[in-house]
């Protein structure tokens, strides 16, 4: 049988992750081809409804990534992103959402290196925690009878 | 509805090689409101942009979607094309094929599947894009140059001889750098300060350009064109208008062995001094560290024994504030002290010194006044060793990268030491010659076979001290490893050039990116090797990495031009990719509920309020308000808002929403 | 009690307020709120420990502010509402005139608003025992047993959005759940819809919540989702050592800290 | 058909209800969970709650579930291929101990949904439900069935009416429709002769507070009176009134696609929500609580009885014990009988 293939979505700032993602690229480092990136001007921007949406969409797997303290791009956006992170965290983890399936990272634009890290580390976790079933499940919301079932 | 044109590009065989860029066009060209989908092999190239002109003109397209290299990259260029095109250029976006597809997965399905998904997801945010009118910001035309060694003073000149007006800012008590320092410079043995204090001269003299040594940047705010710096003037205990420069202070001052900077502390200055003669300006300031009255309270010698009364000693710090337009960054680079090589004995053995030392002891205006001779007992060596690479290229060290300019002032110190040592033998230790570069290779051949300096190609293990002499213990590789073991009477380590001290917060201050080595980065290192990712901050010299005179002029020169560029235009377009908060008709005006949390979120303070109210002034509802002059687009806000009555262009909820779901649905 | 009656009675007699708001004898003896707009009015207040809907909820609303100038009896997490509510500009001096009620039934006549802040701040903001040993609870399952731990409570939810009109502190005219363009919050009742209300609910509460109970008293199905806004307490105390409701300067998830905890990223 | 007396024996409730499982019924019955009872699929008879006066929600979940399917959707070449939903899976299914002014609802839900046209799905729901009602034998202070006409013994809408006949705890079992019969049919040994019980003296006295045709007499002057805004001043705008009731029938439609497919559902909605009537040009002719409110009273007792012929309040009280903040419907309703227009 095939191995499991996450699906997972990155959400990362322009300046400094999405860079250092176009540094692997020239490095022509190789990595798991299971995440897809989404740009954002800044780890401020990321809202955090989009995490769940991308759970609720069917992601096994979330990167968020942005600019190291101090190198921010717009000079606090990550610090500001952090803080929300923190308390996001706690949240979906008393929810029982687990967070081993969201992973929080800061690679610079020269560290094209480190994120190729990032991405295979996440992709062998995430493809031992398997499919998101546990989310899945609740998404076939209207293919059973609601009273009935 | 909407009319989108797809353009996968094979990038040559760059993307085509691992992604199969037909089935990508093809699968693209089956998605809602997709009408026009194709491939080429070369998008940015001129027939490349004329086939989305030539469709956006034809299918009358709403939106194009061009999947090839980074948008980092190109986006300018496409953006570009559909403008002429009569497309509005928000309205184009890149889907990353190269950079974080096919050059970092191999050949195969889901590389063209990962291609698929990312092209989908920019059709599906591009069918959300606005059309949008750049904003016109103001320019003001001065320049800030931070850094007075030759890449500055060139940028400086540059700029100032273009009509603009430049302020230079230079830490140290004098313009000139690490060249003022160098005895005979390579590939001609011309002499350094010969050729560099007319320009240093000139910068001082020069009717655009403001000056500021012994000061340092303070803080940055703003963005390209409108940029305020405030500077810190370090107190030079001086009053320059006064001071005449005529040095009897420095002659009369009592504190008189601090080891000089300048001389590589292999001479010595007083605690009121110019670092050099040639200085410019050419003015003392009291180093406070090491003068008695700051230290005991009393002295004052210089005080009495100045004719024009022109020492302050209470004389405090200043910050002074300018309106800049743009900046080049040209503060250089430092030289590794070799003591990370302990087997070398650097420190140890006064006899082992640094390439730069080695310069101020060939230099005629050096402490030895240009003869060779040895630290410990001032004899002249007749045996010296120069060790090429000490650091560099050396991973073990922390250094793997080659500071380049080592091979050639080797080769120039031994061809300068045969020169003023007639008899002297002298050896170079190297592990490859690179001489690339007009005249070079010439001039090491010249070194080794004019000359007759011995080039030893291998590595140094270790150096130690034996009856007066220095033995240096190496190998010769070219002879199958050959022990060799040669007793000299100096050593000269050709040790790394590195990034200066604190870089890494400068470039923090500036928020410009920096690399691994804490140089800092260019924007592209190809095509924009003296921009950096930040509007109007441009790059010139051995900042940017380890760089010979040449080398740093041209790029000074480079800069120069795209600073004059900048400010031939009295008004820049700014991308309008900022926020805004919601405003509607009424009775609802704006869903904005005015809390005010979003203000403090902001980096910029870039929000306020905004009342709303009716014709005869009441007021209906106080809302907050983006200043769109000072807002520079970061989001921090638009994800803040319980709301969502803030948007942000280029990023809108609608369009990040879309790209979610795109990437992880089916179309 | 007859303390509270003549000073509104007095309030509205001298026309200082224009309606005061508190708290009346509903059915079977429960609790209500009362907005007394004529010095008889008063007649009907009562106050005693059953009087527990947080009234700061009216004092956004527009029928009541059309009003002019409102008068409230505030109890302890009133005050803190209030507070916040003025933090937020949705309500001022001007507007409002507080007669607070201490734990031990005691009237205090506040001149401003800055004198009801100095006066919660003698208070800890912290939830009760039995709350801490709930989430205590919750922490020792597992991420699967907590999930569908929520599973089971959300089930009956049926987004009837009690909680949120209860809040004081759920005063946007447009609440996300109701964007549209695009769906944030899904309309229907079921399972990913209600996960992602109470998720965005308890985000949205974190620092201006002020553990006053009253999403979880207005549910007419006793969901325990204010476990989530405690939670949000509990741990806005652990990682930046708790807020306070204040009437000027930064908000807890407005700002931030150079050295704000981040073991949890590469 | 004429209504047929039994006697159901107090330890054959039980067998009873094992009879209705076991023909593989789905059987709702009330389970109490943190202090609140409501209507859950139940297979074990222990588990049915045995005291309370009325559930915090009605029954209409089962025939008018709060969200559900209507079709579904894909994109094709073609356009948009559509799948309405399939009605046939629809379980036959029991209601168990539901009290005779929910079952009253469900003709006024009825009504609603077949006013024009046909709601095929909810029909097909209430075709396959079988209410087997409890007649009240106490009242609490927010009952007022009798002030709209019904009483505590009421027998309409329900297919088998159980009288709790004294201390005992025998029923006195009234078979009111076929569907009744088919109950009685699954068990006949469990239904006993009628030894002639009284159910009058059985049931909870509940005088009538007000006179319904009074009301929507009055309402049709009223439209413009103060009492709604005094009336709703305290009202917060939640939805819990309408989602508790019987009656409430509003719903809204919503598209919920994944990627090329997905689905259209209808989930309740209620007039106590601002947005409710919001139209897009921002312009909402409900702007206030108090309009809200009048709609809300207006639509249950002067629209509903013009239009439909029935009301749309039974008088179980649900809205009233489920509001946070004590609107009291019956206070409310005599008040509008009191004030003099």
């Amino acid at each position: 049988m095939a191995e499991f293939e996450p699906k997972i979505v990155a959400f990362v700032c322009n300046w400094c992750t999405y860079a250092g993602a176009d540094l692997t690229g020239t490095s022509r480092i190789k990595y798991a081809s299971n995440v897809r990136i989404i740009r954002f001007p800044c780890t401020g921007r990321i809202d955090y409804m989009l995490l769940i949406k991308a759970f609720d969409e069917g992601a096994d797997g979330i990167i968020v990534s942005g600019c190291h303290p101090n190198d921010c791009h717009y000079t606090s956006g990550n610090f500001h992103a952090r803080r929300r992170w923190i308390m996001f965290r706690d949240l979906c983890n008393l929810m029982g959402i687990d967070m081993q399936r969201i992973k929080f990272s800061w690679v610079s634009a020269a560290e094209g290196a480190k994120w190729a890290e990032v991405v295979n580390s996440t992709v062998t976790d995430i493809r031992a925690l398997g499919p998101y079933e546990e989310y899945r499940r609740i998404l076939n919301h209207h293919s059973k009878e609601v009273t009935n079932g | 509805m909407s009319k989108i044109g797809v353009f996968v590009c094979h990038c040559g065989e760059n993307i085509s090689a691992t992604v199969d860029c037909e089935k990508v066009a093809q699968v693209a060209g089956g998605y809602d409101g997709v009408v026009h989908s194709i491939d080429y092999k070369y998008m940015c190239s001129d027939p490349g942009q004329s086939l989305i002109k030539a469709a956006i003109a034809e299918k009358g397209l709403t939106g194009v979607v061009v999947a090839s290299c980074s948008p980092r990259m190109h986006e300018p260029t496409f953006r570009k094309a559909c403008a002429e095109a009569g497309l509005n250029p928000f309205m184009c976006e890149m889907a990353n094929l190269r950079e974080h597809c096919s050059w970092v997965h191999e050949k195969g399905e889901a590389t063209t599947e990962k291609a698929i998904d990312l092209v989908r997801t920019l059709v599906e945010k591009v069918k959300k894009n606005n059309s949008l009118d750049s904003i016109k910001v103001p320019v003001t035309k001065t320049a800030l140059v931070i850094g007075g060694g030759i890449a500055g003073i060139q940028a400086s000149l540059d700029i100032a001889n273009t009509g603009h007006k430049v302020i230079l800012v230079e830490k140290e008590a004098s313009i000139g750098g690490h060249m003022s320092q160098l005895s005979e410079t390579f590939p001609t043995l011309d002499c350094s300060q010969c050729i560099l204090t007319p320009r240093m001269v000139e910068v001082a003299q020069h009717p655009n350009i403001t000056l500021y040594t012994y000061a340092e940047l303070e803080s940055l705010e703003g963005f390209i064109g409108n940029f305020k710096a405030r500077i810190r003037r370090k107190s030079k205990s001086l009053d320059e208008k006064l001071c005449t420069g005529c040095g009897t202070c420095i002659t009369k001052c009592p504190v008189k062995k601090i080891p000089s900077e300048f001389n590589e502390k292999l001479g010595n200055r007083t605690a009121i001094y110019v670092p050099f003669p040639q200085a410019v300006p050419n003015k003392p300031v009291i180093d406070r560290e090491h003068c008695t009255y700051y230290i005991k309270g009393k002295c004052k010698v210089c005080e009495i024994v100045c004719p024009t009364k022109a020492i302050r000693f209470d004389q405090e710090d200043q910050i002074v504030e300018h309106e800049i337009g743009a900046i080049v960054l040209a503060t250089g680079f430092s030289v590794k002290q070799p003591d990370f090589f302990p087997e070398y004995g650097y420190g140890k053995y006064p006899d082992v010194i640094t390439g730069l030392q080695y310069e101020r002891l060939a230099s005629a205006s050096g402490p030895t006044l240009g003869e060779i001779k040895r630290p410990s007992d001032g004899k002249i060596p007749e045996k010296i060793v120069f060790i090429a690479c000490a650091g560099s290229r050396d991973p073990a060290k922390g250094i793997p990268y080659c500071s380049k300019i080592c091979c050639m002032y080797t080769a120039k110190h031994a061809m300068l030491y045969q020169h003023k040592v007639h008899g002297g033998k002298s050896y170079v230790f190297y592990m490859d010659i690179r001489a690339g570069g007009k005249d070079y290779e010439e001039f090491v051949r010249r070194a080794i076979e004019e000359d007759g300096v011995n080039y030893i190609r291998g590595r140094v293990s270790k150096i130690y001290e034996k009856n007066g002499k220095l033995i240096v213990k190496g190998a010769d590789t070219l002879l199958g490893a050959m022990p060799v073991e040669i007793e000299a009477d100096m050593v000269v380590l050709a040790s790394a050039g590195v990034a200066n001290e604190g870089s890494e917060t400068l470039a923090q201050k500036l928020h410009v990116s920096y690399d691994a080595y804490h140089f800092f980065a260019e924007a592209h290192p190809k095509l924009k090797p003296v921009e950096t990712n930040t509007a109007g901050i441009f790059l010139a010299g051995a900042c940017q990495a380890p760089k010979d005179i040449p080398e740093s002029v041209a790029m000074a020169s480079g800069a120069a031009v795209k600073v004059a560029a900048l400010f031939s235009q009295d008004e820049l377009t700014r991308e309008p990719l900022i926020a805004a908060v919601n405003r509607q008709p009424a009775p609802v005006y704006s869903i904005c509920v005015g809390c005010g949390l979003c203000i403090s979120t902001c980096p910029y303070q870039a929000i306020g309020w905004e009342e709303i109210k009716t014709r005869n002034g009441e007021l209906i509802k106080k809302i907050a308000k983006v200043n769109p002059g000072l807002c520079q687009g970061c989001g921090t806000c638009v994800a803040f808002c319980r709301t969502k009555a803030i948007d942000i262009q280029g990023y809108t909820h609608d369009q990040v929403y879309s790209e979610v779901m795109a990437l992880l649905n089916e179309y | 009690m007859d303390e509270l009656k003549n000073k509104v009675r007095e309030l509205l007699g001298s026309g200082t307020v224009k309606v005061f708001i508190g708290y009346t004898t509903g059915t079977a003896g429960t609790k209500r709120a009362l907005f007394a707009e004529k010095p008889e009015d008063a007649e009907g207040l009562v106050f005693d420990s059953s009087c527990i809907q947080n009234l700061a909820v009216y004092v956004t609303k527009q029928e009541v502010k059309e009003k002019g100038m409102m008068g409230i009896s505030a109890t302890l997490p009133v005050m803190r509402s209030l507070v916040q509510l003025a933090r937020e500009n949705q309500v001022s001096d001007s507007g409002i005139k507080v007669i607070g009620i201490t734990p031990e039934s005691r009237l205090i006549d506040f001149g401003n608003l800055s004198e009801v802040e100095k006066y919660i701040h003698q208070f800890q903001l912290e939830i009760d025992q039995k709350n801490r040993d709930m989430l205590e609870k919750l922490d020792k399952m597992t991420v699967s047993e907590r999930w569908q731990f929520w599973l089971k409570e959300l089930e009956p939810c049926f987004k009837c959005y009690a909680c949120r009109a209860a809040c004081p502190m759920c005063y946007c005219h447009r609440c996300t759940v109701e964007y549209n363009q695009p769906q944030w919050i899904p309309v229907p009742s079921h399972a990913s819809g209600n996960l992602q209300w109470h998720i965005m609910r308890a985000v949205h509460l974190v620092g201006r919540c002020i553990d006053c109970d009253a999403c979880a008293n207005a549910c007419p199905l006793a969901i325990p989702f204010n476990l989530l806004n405690k939670r949000m307490i509990e741990d806005a105390r652990k990682h930046f050592g708790g807020y306070q409701p204040v009437l000027s300067g930064d908000h807890l998830m407005s700002t931030f800290k150079p050295d704000d905890k981040e073991n949890f990223i590469r | 058909m004429n209504i047929e007396k039994r006697f159901i024996r107090k330890d054959s409730l039980k067998k009873l209800f094992d009879a209705l499982v076991a023909k593989n019924k789905v059987v709702y019955a009330p389970v109490t969970r943190n202090g609140k009872t409501s209507f859950r699929i139940v297979n074990d008879f222990s588990l049915i709650s045995g005291d309370y006066i009325q559930t915090t929600q009605s029954s209409k979940e089962v025939t008018f579930p709060r969200t559900e399917k209507i079709l579904d959707f894909e994109k094709n070449k073609d356009g948009i291929g559509v799948k309405p939903v399939d009605i046939q899976p629809v379980h036959e299914s029991v209601i168990w101990g539901i009290r005779p002014c929910d079952a009253v609802g469900k003709g006024e839900l009825g009504a609603i949904f077949n006013w024009d046209s046909k709601d095929e799905i909810f029909n097909a729901r209430v075709a396959k439900t079988t209410l087997i009602s409890f007649s009240c034998s106490r009242a609490d202070e927010y009952c007022f069935c009798t002030s709209v006409g019904g009483n505590p013994g009421n027998t309409e809408g329900s297919d088998i009416l159980l009288t709790l006949a004294g201390e005992g705890g025998d029923y006195l079992a009234e078979i009111i429709t076929e569907k009744g019969g088919a109950v009685m049919a699954a068990a006949p040994e469990l239904f006993e002769k009628d030894p002639g019980i009284e159910k009058d003296k059985y049931l909870a006295s509940l005088p009538a507070r007000f006179s319904h045709t009074e009301i929507r007499n009055k309402l049709d002057k009223f439209f413009e009176s103060e009492e709604w805004a005094r009336q709703s001043l305290r009202c917060i705008g939640c939805g819990a009134c309408a989602y508790v009731c019987p009656t409430c029938a509003c719903f809204d439609i919503q598209d919920e696609s994944h990627g090329k497919s997905g689905s259209r559902v209808r989930c309740w909605d209620s007039c106590g929500f601002s947005l409710f009537t919001l139209h897009t040009s921002g312009h909402n002719p409900r702007e206030v609580q108090s309009q809200r409110w009048r709609q809300r009273i207006m639509h249950k007792f002067s629209y509903m009885p013009e239009r439909l012929s029935v009301y749309g309040c039974t008088g179980c009280g649900r809205c009233s014990r489920g509001c946070p903040v004590d609107m009291n419907l019956l206070e409310h309703l005599i008040s509008i009988q009191e004030v003099t227009v």
